[in-house]
């Protein structure tokens, strides 16, 4: 920063800072394991695929889920691409339904919209309640009758709100698609940092998240889906390592999820969020939530005594994660940011990738502050007094 | 070096003495006020809207009485709307042929540019090409 | 290695190794400029993103295009999905003829495969002439003729072969679909580590490449598109960042490489890519091409008199690049990997992901042994020595 | 520590015997020369084939007169088949029952694992269970 002004990170949401072992796992796979994965028998090629395998293996196992339950991919946003492409397209039709809500993040939207106008399905949207920024569980109870898949974010990355995704799951599956259950897709991408999640304890049929977000490596993330869903997803990505087979006349596809890894797989980043998933099983996930959780209320708190400054979430919730949504009444969002980013604080504005939900709570943008592991009562103080300052001046 | 318009000269010493970041913002806000010709709210269209900024912002040219160029304009964020002032006291007046060919770079030695993001920078390139753009078209028509 | 043997390590055409720069821009990118790109206004976030545009500038400078040219992707495997997915879907239909190769790796073959099976295109295969093993170019004349799309691998994975693919896009473009033109895709996967491609100057529609076999990190590749061509393609991975605005109704996206990448992308990749074309814009790649070549030629030649040995490729050719296929009478080609790498020489085995080469071959699979810029004669002779060894003992 | 029928015993120590990795290979290349029952390439089916393994190897079981087990076998490989000798010669004749509880670490104490990729030992463990499958079965049957 300009003077050598200490940085005050609190994108988090966005993506964090990652642990020193993070860069050093992926440092020591260039420096001595470096090799491609599954294709040689040489000791490289042997020690590479299984780093690689055994990332899996443990990522897998952080989320409480057996090696044969996650896709590497390179993203959330590819992973739900790959839900739509290789499921939906292959398994959904013409008169089904797609149920999602007005709080997504457009990673888990778009696609839908795409697959909605290809193939005619019909997407539908439960909306956010306006005074409770909550989603409107009433409509939801109606609107999952006539689902085929829902697809839900498990926690906000503009309100901090936790879905309550449990009920969400139990609903689909018991009267989901007229009683007949409906598949669940949850995007879990802010809610990997925040809480220990146990996909199979969960649930739900797919669940999507990013490496980026949780102190791992960008370039990788995952999709998990249950083994006999994943046996009627068709291929999405192909080419090399997830064929059987390749004649001139057709191929035949692996099993489990190589089936939907084509070519050379994200390998040092693979060991990287292996790293990051090892580094966060030494913390107690729910001391991580109540840290963070207790930043975000406690920094909400003292801005929402900042003369104009108005707060987008619920912070009053036991379950709100690190993010506080802000704006002022009479400066505008990016000037708030770049006048924060003049004090060393790095804050967010903007849609965040949310413009439905923008549409709902009736603003173009948001500010956002967003709180990890490493982040302080400190540096909140500092901030909250630094806000206020550029409110006195510019407000 | 390049050579600007004295008018522009003088707000780019201006920003020169600034002590830090947050005066020169103190100023763009400044000059956020100042702006000459305000474009108001109700005519933001889809066609003076400039693309790539994450707030909205509208420009427009036109020509005043002596054939001189004048930018009208506004932003919804204040340093947006500073920079369409600092370049609309900087031209205005100016023979569009001169202000065709004005360089971009008085950001950087206002030093504000370091404080916009490429998306920002972007948009505020895209506005900066209007208002160039025009210019060329209004001095061939002239 | 037991015993603290040193590492020979000849599998470059899978992946090369990586020079300290690349891991050292990566490395600073993590612990300086860490944060995710065009979406923020704080100091690191305006840093990442120009980082991160700046490596799109570089890398497509460096393949002699504009940036604009350059779509950033997990690899060559995702690269040429993403003409499949974004471009055929949208521009080919029954009765159209895509025109491809035996020689191809089986990302250059799957994909059309699968699009063939959804939309009733029909793929050729211009054959290898068995007995010179490169394309049968008369083939190629006549079938050109028919075709709507190109898809031609620049450099075999297997052969070491260089396609005249200058020719074949000169072919293409006059006398492609009924002299209308038909449109190029180029494999460059095995080329970029080896010449210096000018993407303008060749002249194909689209390029297709990967970071981690010229250098760079896993997780990245890219898609060189002519910009005219790439306002013809509708989006394949959506979500945020490739979006303009999002409503429930429906989306519009952004204009050029951007509308392609969805989601975070792979920032730290993209430094590490970068750093690898900066490191190797330093080397005259002319000069690489014959070390690399010339260790080829060599090696294959000693080989060849080594009893039992059979060479699979063209080392007479001055094009040849570092590959050399090949296998022995009596020595199952898996066992021959086992027993080089008990002397420390990393050799591949293996269909190489060309199955219908294999086919054209007459074989299931061959070692391969493949150089880059590190390795040395005296490598080249130990290797020869070694294998030498094996076959007086096991052959 | 696991227990090992002394035949497979007595292997185990000759590779433990081993000088290195060559010398182990040269072993296992002898026992391939040693198959005790070698599965012709005319038998060889989709059915008895092994998957997960880069080259092809082929195996089945059958008891003798005497109920013992028999493993039959073929790679093309030889240290595939170097391995399926070895099997095959370490229980030979064994009650089906006791082939059913052998533990495939014995790969680990001869240490030629560590000389197999993850695919071939993949290849090698799919080989593994198809044989503890059927001796389970065999042994209900009995
Ligand atoms: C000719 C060719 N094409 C495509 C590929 C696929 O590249 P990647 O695995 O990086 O996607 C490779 C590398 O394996 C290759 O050699
Ligand atoms: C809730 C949510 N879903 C999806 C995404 C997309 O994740 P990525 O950009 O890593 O693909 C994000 C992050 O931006 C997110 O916050």
């Amino acid at each position: 920063m300009e003077g050598g002004q200490p940085l005050v990170y609190f994108d988090n949401a966005a993506t964090t800072q990652k642990p020193k072992q993070v860069i050093e796992a992926m440092n020591s796979y260039y420096e001595n394991t470096n090799s491609n994965v599954h294709r040689a028998v040489h000791t490289l090629a042997g020690e590479a695929t299984e780093g690689y395998e055994m990332a899996r293996t443990e990522v897998a196992a952080y989320f409480g889920a057996p090696r044969d339950h996650l896709i590497f991919t390179s993203g959330t946003t590819e992973a739900i691409n790959l839900v739509a492409y290789g499921w939906a397209r292959a398994n959904l039709s013409k008169g089904d339904v797609i149920l999602t809500t007005e709080m997504e993040h457009h990673a888990d939207i778009v696609p839908w919209q795409i697959l909605s106008k290809e193939r005619g399905i019909e997407i539908r949207y439960i909306p956010l309640e306006r005074d409770t920024l909550t989603l409107d569980m009433e409509a939801f109870e109606i609107g999952v009758q006539e689902a085929s898949l829902v697809c839900v974010v498990h926690t906000s990355n503009v309100l901090g709100v936790r879905n309550d995704v449990e009920r969400i799951i139990e609903l689909s599956k018991t009267t989901g698609k007229k009683g007949s259950g409906a598949f669940v897709m949850i995007d879990a991408a802010q809610a990997a940092p925040h809480e220990r999640i146990n996909f199979v304890e969960l649930g739900c049929d797919f669940m999507a998240l990013s490496s980026h977000k949780m102190g791992g490596p960008t370039g990788i993330g995952g999709l998990f889906v249950k083994p006999e869903i994943m046996e009627t997803m068709i291929p999405f990505i192909s080419g090399g390592d997830m064929i059987e087979t390749v004649t001139l006349e057709g191929s035949t596809f692996q099993k489990g999820p190589q089936k939907f890894e084509a070519g050379t797989p994200r390998i040092a980043e693979a060991f990287g969020w292996h790293a990051s998933v090892k580094w966060l099983s030494k913390f107690d996930m729910k001391m991580v939530h109540e840290h963070v959780s207790n930043l975000a209320k406690m920094t909400a708190k003292k801005m929402s005594s900042i003369p104009g400054i108005r707060i987008y979430g619920r912070h009053d919730l036991n379950t709100c994660s690190g993010v506080v949504s802000f704006l002022h009444d009479s400066i505008h969002a990016e000037d708030l940011a770049h006048l924060l980013d003049s004090g060393g604080f790095a804050v967010r504005t903007g849609h965040h990738c949310a413009q439905p939900l923008m549409e709902a709570l009736g603003v173009s943008s948001t500010a956002r502050v967003s709180f990890w592991i490493y982040n302080t009562v400190e540096e909140s103080d500092a901030f909250i007094d630094y806000l206020t300052s550029i409110v006195e001046k510019f407000g | 070096m390049n050579e600007w318009p004295p008018p522009l000269q003088e707000i780019i010493n201006e920003f020169k003495d600034c002590f830090d970041r947050m005066e020169r913002y103190e100023l763009l806000f400044e000059y956020a006020t100042k702006l000459p010709h305000e474009l108001q709210a109700k005519d933001w269209t889809e066609e003076n809207r400039v693309k790539g900024c994450q707030s909205e912002a509208h420009v427009e040219c036109t020509l005043d009485e002596n054939g001189g160029f004048q930018l009208h304009g506004a932003a919804d964020a204040n340093l947006v709307q500073g920079l369409i002032a600092i370049l609309a006291i900087g031209v205005n007046g100016l023979p569009p042929s001169e202000v065709a060919l004005i360089n971009p770079e008085f950001v950087d030695e206002m030093d504000v540019k370091a404080s916009l993001t490429p998306s920002r920078a972007n948009g505020f390139m895209n506005m900066f090409e209007m208002i160039r753009q025009t210019a060329k078209i209004m001095s061939k028509e002239v």
